[in-house]
Order: C-alpha cells, then sequence, then structure tokens
C-alpha cells in the first residue's frame, strides 16, 4: 500500500482539478481546473512508467551499467501536453470572446441558451 | 504498390493534405478552398465504398502503420503489437461509410449556405479536420490513437459551434460548455488508456482484449470509459450540451456532428464488445445501457415537445433516438452471455440499433438541412415567427415530410425498419421496455406535425414575399438523403442482410477480433 | 440541492480513482514491461536513433504525432476562425 | 498591451537571438539529445513571446507577422505529411532513409555512443517540420491572444466612455 503512495498524491492532484470544475463559477477558474486534471493525468503516465534506480532511456553518453525507465508513458505524455496546451488556448480564447459579447466570465450571468 | 491495400490510410490522409493545404489555397483564391474540400470529400467516400467492398467480401482489413508490410501485426519477437495499426471491420466501415456520405454532403450543402464574406478557409479546414477524426476514431485499432482522434474531434466541432462567434454571443457559450464536457471526456478517457497500459503494458484493443481479467481495475476503467463516452454521445445524464451545440452551430456542421456523436457511440460498442465482452457480467452491464437509452428517449421527447427553436427541438430529438440505438444494442448484450437468447432475438436487437445508427444519421442530417433552409431564407429559427412557408419553399417542404416521416417511424420510410426490429426483439426481451419505445415514437410524431404547421402551413405572411427555393446545391444535398431514406425504407432487408448483419456478427465474435490481430497473416 | 448532488457525485468518482490508485501495480517495478524492453533494445537498430523515447514519438508510433500535430492546427484555425474581423 | 521599459527592451534585443538558436538546437538534435520537435519549436515560441510582451501588441505586429506564421506552418505541417506520404511504398509512417547510407542514414554504434547528427533516417526531417510548425503556431496562438486582449478591452473602455 505505501509503495502506491506517489499515486495516491496524483490522485488528490486529479480530485482538486475535478472540485475545482464542479464547485467554480468563473470561466477561468474553469480553464485552470482544466488544466488541472491535464497535468494530474501526465503525472500519472509518467509515474506508471517509472522504474527504480534506472537511467533516462537515451543512449548518447548515458552511464553504463544501469537499466532505463519505460519509454513509452513519456511518449504518451508528450502528445497529451501538447494537447493541453491546444486546450487551454482554445479555453482562453472563447472565455475573451464570451467577456466580449456578455461583459462578464461569471457562470451565472452567461446564460442565454435556456431550456 | 498497387493503392488499393493503402486504402483504409488514404481515406483518412487524403482530406488531412488536403486541410493542411487549404490556408495556403485560401490566399491564393476564396471560392477554390469550397470546391477542392467538396472534391477530396468525394474522393475519399469513392475510397470508403471501394474499402467496403472489400471488406465485406474478403473479410477484416489490418493496415500497420511504419512496418514492413500493412499486414506484419506482430514484430518477430513478441507475441503482441508493437505498433499503431487500423483495424476495420464490418462495423468500423459501416460507421465510415455513414460518416463519408454525411460529410460529403455537408460540403455541398455549405458551398451555398455559408456567407462567402470570410472565414471560408478556416471553415473547410476544420470540416476536413472534423471529418478525418471520424474516420480515425472509427478505423483505428489503437487505444491510444483512439484518444487523438477524440481530442481532433471535439477541437474541431467547438471550433465550428463558435463558427458564428465573431459578432454573436450564444455559439460562443454554447461551444465553451461543449469544450467542457468533451475535455474532461477526453482526459478521462486517457485515465482509463493509464490503468490499461499499467496493468497490461499494450495500447492495442485487441491485444487487450485477449488478455484481459475484468479485475477490480478493469471494472472501474469500464466504468469511468462507459459513462464518459455515452457523456460524449448525448445520452441523458450529461445530455445539457446537446441543444445549445446543435442549435448554434450552421446547419451542415450540426449534421456531421450528430454523425460524431454516433462514433463515439460507436466507441462505446467498441469498448463493451470488443474489449470486453463475455469477460464483463453482460447482463448488468446491458441494463445500465438499457436505462441509459430509455432516460434519453423518454427525457429527450418530453422536452422537446415543449421548445420553440426549431433546432433545439431537432436536438432534443436527437438525444431521444440515440436512446433508441443504445436500447436496441443494449438488450443485445444484456443475452450476450446465453446463446439461445441471443439467437432468438438478441441478434435481431442489435441488428435494429445499429440499422438505426444509419437511418437515424440520415434523416436527422435532412431535418437539420432543412432547418438551415429555413434559416438561410428567413433568418430566423423561431416557429412562432415562421408561417406560411409552404407556399414559396416546395422541395424544402417536401423534403421537411419526408424526414418527419422517417424520424416518426412511418412505414414507407426508414425509420420503421429499424423501429420495427428494435420494438419485436426488445418485446420478446421485456414488454415493458417495447411499450415505451412506441409511447416516445407516437410523442416525436406528435411532436413533429406540431413544427410543420407552425413552419410550413398557414396563411402567406407579409414579411416573408421574397423568400424563394433555396440554391440548387443545397436542394441537391437534400435531395440525396431523402432518396436513401427512401430506398432503406423500401429494401431494408437487403441492407440489414449484407450491410447490418456483418456489423453485428463482428461486434459479437471477440474471438474473430482478436486473432485477425493476434493470430497474424 | 444542487451542491449536495454535486457533492456525492464528487465523493463516490473521487473514491473511483482512489481505489484504482491504491491496486495499481508497485510503483518502482513494473510488472509488464515486455513492450518496453523490446523498444529499449531495438529502438538504434530499427530507427537508428539514440533517443529512444524520439524513436517512439516518431517512428513506433508516428501517427500518434501526426494526430497530435493535427490538434495543434485545429486549434490555431479555431481562433484564427473565432477572432477574424468580419468585414460588413 | 502597452510596450514595457527601455531596459527591458535592450536586453530582449539581446537575449531573442540566443533564444531562437537554442530553440533550433533542440529541434535538430531531437534524436541524439532530450527533446525534439514539440519542445524546440515551443523554445522559440517563448522568444516570440517575449518579444511581443517586451515592444507592445502595435509595435511586436510590425516584425512578428501572422500570415508569415500562417504560411510557416501549413508548410512545416505538410512537410510532416509528405514525408509520411513517401513512406507509402511498403506503409504509411515507413523510416525509409534508416541505415540506408543516403542522407540521414549511417550506422549506429550499438549501445552507449557520443551520437552522430547522420542517423535516424526520417526522424530528424519530422523534428525540423514539427518544430517548424509548432513555433510557427505557437506565435500564431500568442499574437491572436494579445489581439484578441486588445479587441475585448476595447468594450470596457467603450462602455466607461458611454
Amino acid at each position: 500500500m505505501i509503495g502506491n503512495f506517489p499515486y495516491i498524491t496524483v490522485i488528490i492532484y486529479i480530485g482538486c482539478g475535478i472540485y475545482i470544475l464542479m464547485f467554480q463559477k468563473n470561466l477561468i477558474k474553469l480553464a485552470i481546473g482544466i488544466n488541472l486534471i491535464e497535468n494530474g493525468i501526465n503525472l500519472f503516465l509518467i509515474t506508471l512508467g517509472f522504474k527504480k534506480g534506472a537511467v533516462a532511456p537515451i543512449y548518447t553518453q548515458a552511464p553504463s551499467g544501469q537499466s532505463m525507465v519505460l519509454p513509452t508513458p513519456q511518449a504518451l505524455t508528450l502528445t497529451s501536453i501538447v494537447i493541453g496546451v491546444a486546450t487551454t488556448a482554445l479555453i482562453l480564447s472563447m472565455a475573451m470572446m464570451i467577456y466580449k459579447h456578455y461583459g462578464s466570465i461569471e457562470v451565472n450571468e452567461v446564460r442565454r441558451l435556456r431550456g | 504498390m498497387n493503392l488499393l491495400n493503402h486504402t483504409p490510410i488514404l481515406i483518412l490522409a487524403l482530406p488531412l493534405l488536403a486541410a493542411f493545404l487549404i490556408p495556403i489555397i485560401g490566399k491564393i483564391n476564396k471560392k477554390a478552398t469550397g470546391i477542392f474540400a467538396t472534391l477530396v470529400l468525394g474522393l475519399s467516400l469513392i475510397l470508403t465504398i471501394i474499402l467496403a467492398v472489400k471488406i465485406l467480401s474478403v473479410g477484416p482489413q489490418i493496415y500497420v502503420f511504419g512496418a514492413k508490410s500493412p499486414l506484419l501485426t506482430l514484430p518477430s519477437s513478441l507475441k503482441f503489437p508493437i505498433r499503431i495499426m487500423f483495424q476495420v471491420d464490418a462495423m468500423g466501415i459501416f460507421m465510415g461509410l455513414i460518416t463519408a456520405l454525411v460529410s460529403f454532403l455537408g460540403a455541398i450543402y455549405s458551398l451555398a449556405f455559408i456567407d462567402k464574406k470570410d472565414g471560408l478557409d478556416s471553415y473547410y479546414s476544420l470540416l476536413l479536420l472534423l471529418t478525418v477524426s471520424m474516420f480515425g476514431m472509427e478505423f483505428t485499432g489503437d487505444l491510444f490513437n483512439f484518444f487523438v482522434f477524440l481530442e481532433i474531434a471535439s477541437m474541431a466541432s467547438v471550433s465550428l459551434i463558435c463558427y458564428r462567434g465573431t459578432d454573436l454571443g450564444e455559439p460562443v457559450e454554447a461551444g465553451f460548455k461543449y469544450m467542457v464536457v468533451s475535455s474532461i471526456a477526453a482526459l478521462m478517457v486517457l485515465f482509463a488508456i493509464g490503468i490499461f497500459y499499467g496493468e497490461y503494458d499494450v495500447l492495442n484493443i485487441a491485444a487487450i482484449a485477449s488478455v484481459i481479467k475484468y479485475s477490480q481495475l478493469d471494472k472501474i476503467a469500464l466504468g469511468i470509459l462507459v459513462s464518459v463516452l455515452a457523456m460524449k454521445a448525448g445520452a441523458v445524464p450529461m445530455h445539457m450540451w446537446t441543444p445549445d451545440a446543435y442549435s448554434e452551430a450552421p446547419a451542415p456542421i450540426t449534421m456531421i456532428l450528430v454523425a460524431a456523436s454516433q462514433a463515439s457511440l460507436y466507441a462505446i460498442f467498441r469498448v463493451v464488445f470488443s474489449l470486453y465482452n463475455i469477460t464483463l457480467n453482460t447482463l448488468a452491464v446491458g441494463w445500465i445501457i438499457i436505462i441509459f437509452g430509455l432516460l434519453s428517449m423518454f427525457i429527450g421527447v418530453t422536452m422537446a415537445i415543449i421548445q420553440k427553436d426549431i433546432k433545439r427541438l431537432m436536438a432534443y430529438h436527437a438525444i431521444s433516438q440515440t436512446g433508441y440505438m443504445l436500447l436496441g444494442v443494449g438488450v443485445g448484450l444484456a443475452v450476450l452471455a446465453n446463446p439461445t437468447a441471443l439467437q432468438r432475438y438478441g441478434i435481431t436487437a442489435m441488428e435494429g440499433g445499429i440499422f438505426h445508427i444509419m437511418n437515424h444519421a440520415m434523416y436527422k442530417g435532412l431535418l437539420f438541412l432543412t432547418a438551415g433552409a429555413l434559416f438561410f431564407r428567413t433568418g430566423t429559427r423561431d416557429l412562432n415567427k415562421m408561417g406560411g412557408l409552404a407556399h414559396y419553399m416546395k422541395y424544402t417542404t417536401i423534403f421537411f415530410i419526408i424526414g418527419a416521416a422517417a424520424i416518426a417511424g412511418l412505414p414507407p420510410f426508414n425509420g420503421f425498419a429499424s423501429k420495427l426490429l428494435i420494438y419485436e426483439s426488445v418485446y420478446k426481451f421485456n414488454p415493458l421496455l417495447s411499450i415505451i419505445a412506441m409511447v416516445v415514437s407516437i410523442l416525436t410524431l406528435a411532436s413533429f406535425v406540431k413544427v410543420f404547421h407552425s413552419a410550413f402551413l398557414g396563411p402567406k405572411l407579409p414579411q416573408f414575399i421574397e423568400v424563394k427555393e433555396v440554391p440548387r446545391s443545397m436542394v441537391f444535398a437534400m435531395a440525396v438523403l431523402s432518396f436513401i431514406i427512401i430506398f432503406f425504407g423500401l429494401f431494408p432487408d437487403l441492407i440489414v442482410k449484407n450491410l447490418v448483419h456483418p456489423a453485428v456478427m463482428s461486434l459479437i465474435e471477440q474471438f474473430k477480433y482478436t486473432s485477425t490481430v493476434l493470430g497474424g497473416m | 440541492m444542487k451542491k449536495i448532488i454535486f457533492g456525492i457525485a464528487f465523493i463516490v468518482f473521487f473514491s473511483f480513482l482512489v481505489i484504482s490508485a491504491i491496486n495499481m501495480r508497485p510503483f518502482g517495478l513494473p510488472t509488464f514491461s515486455e513492450m518496453d524492453d523490446y523498444f529499449i533494445e531495438n529502438a538504434q537498430s530499427e530507427a537508428g536513433a539514440n533517443n529512444v523515447v524520439t524513436s517512439i514519438v516518431f517512428d513506433y508510433r508516428g501517427f500518434d504525432t501526426l494526430g497530435e500535430a493535427t490538434v495543434l492546427f485545429t486549434t490555431i484555425v479555431g481562433i484564427v476562425a473565432l477572432f477574424r474581423r468580419v468585414k460588413k | 498591451m502597452k510596450e514595457m521599459s527601455r531596459i527591458v527592451k535592450i536586453v530582449t534585443n539581446f537575449i531573442y537571438g540566443f533564444i531562437i538558436i537554442f530553440g533550433f538546437y533542440i529541434i535538430a538534435h531531437g534524436h541524439l539529445t532530450p527533446g525534439g520537435g514539440f519542445q524546440g519549436g515551443a523554445v522559440v515560441a517563448s522568444a516570440f513571446a517575449l518579444l511581443l510582451i517586451s515592444y507592445g501588441q502595435m509595435k511586436a505586429k510590425k516584425f512578428l507577422n501572422i500570415n508569415i506564421f500562417s504560411l510557416l506552418e501549413s508548410c512545416g505541417l505538410t512537410m510532416f505529411i509528405v514525408v509520411a506520404f513517401l513512406g507509402l511504398g511498403t506503409t504509411f509512417f515507413y523510416n525509409f532513409l534508416a541505415n540506408s547510407g543516403s542522407w540521414f542514414g549511417n550506422m549506429v554504434i550499438p549501445g552507449i555512443n557520443p551520437g552522430d547528427m547522420n542517423t535516424a533516417g526520417v526522424l530528424p526531417l519530422m523534428n525540423i517540420a514539427v518544430g517548424l510548425e509548432v513555433f510557427a503556431g505557437l506565435g500564431i496562438i500568442v499574437l491572436l491572444m494579445a489581439d484578441g486582449a486588445e479587441y475585448t478591452k476595447k468594450k470596457e473602455n467603450a462602455e466607461n466612455d458611454r
């Protein structure tokens, strides 16, 4: 159980992001919440790929005689980080446009679509 | 070097290359982007038909990326695949046909629908990217690749929903809502992929399906995947984004969004049937999907009756029709364990559910295009302001009648064919479900009669004097859809026998799915 | 009332995540890793690159990276479409 | 965004060249050292963000032109997918240049080696293509969002005047 402590901290990190998404009313805070979950899940993928006492999987001037960390989660996380950048850029631009049209970024005031 | 065994990737790579070139072409001359995009989508439609004929005759197609030959799934020293591969079986190409047809007609429709002043190259580039991402979601055999295409689909559809958002407030709000929902969905899918990678250290769907043990972790991963993809497909508990997104997007884009949310529905079936199949206890998960379907059916139609805006009304109907598909396939899944019940009515229920996906894409697309035609000419979507349009727009009225009759399930049209399959088989499983399905179908008919009366009938209103029929390219797109609806309605068994049945069998037989990869050609 | 429903949903979902974290594989010692061992041994010979991660990103799983570049391109075209000046 | 003080501008004039070179170093050595197309592109884009902030949004428009970035981005992506298409002889993403003795085709000494630039076939080409696309794309995002901030702020000033 104690061996999995890194996973639990990552899950708490994701939990904060989900808490923000559920209970905050400001659009920018929603963007921060989504970013928190994004980074949390990237951390989760990276902690999956760790091997005790291992080196980064690069052969240029690597210290000899050491095993190497699992490379696949790092490749997946690379893709997921760029997706996080794209998501945040799009959400912030939309928040700007909503502020331009509605004059406010509180979720309660931005509610013209009803029913 | 014959291009025929490269068809799965050419269907996807050509529109992608076109999407990258369009900003450059847009700088040269504005009009060319529309025609170029339509030609490329037409080409990929032809390639999809070629691939469909090949798959239905020969069998599932594999395409491995970067290997010595397209069929080399396993590297020499390993027992499971390490590269990304396309695994297109009958179910995948069935959805691919819907995607190709819907996006080709959407491109033709938007040639006349989108005003030529500005932002044209962005529009067509996003339309191509949305099509590419739907193809990717339906053809891929790799979990992480599915997540990347799910993300492209949500990005492209959000940008297209906000397309009219430069001077209007509502589209951006609808886009924001959809963006938040789909980024949570994509992140939770990534979390489930992390769980599968942590457990089995492999990312290929067929490889995971062969080693899956339905442990505590797999139950959680299944729960996350089904609930999140149902949210993306617009099932009830999280359907709040559907009416806003469908009503604020331009009409051809709404038609493609319907097909995009059906791609997430396909993903649920792929996860439940190809990844887990017998290992999950089919009765419980089947009943969960049935309950999702029932809720979607009932709440969708009850909310639809009270709507004033024509596109919001049709959006709620889209939710209720998704309920039919979930009901049909849910019943099929519930009886997957005992073969006798499966033979008796399980397969017909799934055939009804999956055939309903194709029919729904057709007639819901036609209805949204007619709503777009009304908006194009009258500039309003509010039913109270419209009236007496039948006098001026003859063709649109005929197409609307065909669409409304098809969605209500009247005999000569395709809606009836698939709904009948669902009623029959679901009645044998549990009579109450079938009765609810029929009641919902009647309510659907009631709400569309209301729409027809308030929008088309009535005296000639003064402010619509100069309204005339929509341009030819829009009429052509609607005509093709209504021809397909009538053709499917008159010869349903032709379609069910050699298109829907192989799709259902490819979902049910998990062994065939895994052996094509691990058996290795 | 809405807050209570959200609160319960949040706690249920969070407990799902914690359970999955607890019986995930032990942190430092991965139980299965044949795919990654294959990459570590064969990346140099097959893809010819010293950096195994880059050889995965661009050669073994190159199609993901194409999808990845498409995500960035979609976002940029979406933002260009959002902030375009509507010429009256 | 208003422009920053003179000291910041002088330091920026001095530094931004080195940031761009460092970014291209990461892109070019993607297959040897940690890094690659995405990371290098982001470093170069940070140089553009630095220029934008220090010179303010109006002045930065003169030397950070969106059309050039859009052109660069489309060329980068087209180069990427064309390189992938070239492998179509066998399969879509086939690494036809690796160990083939032509452009980037030298054999790699197995095990730990000092690293030779002329290896890993298609990878350096793809790294450059993706790096081009990422830094042009992030440049566009930074400029457009700065432009959007101005565009929405004008709404505030309009409201205050009314």
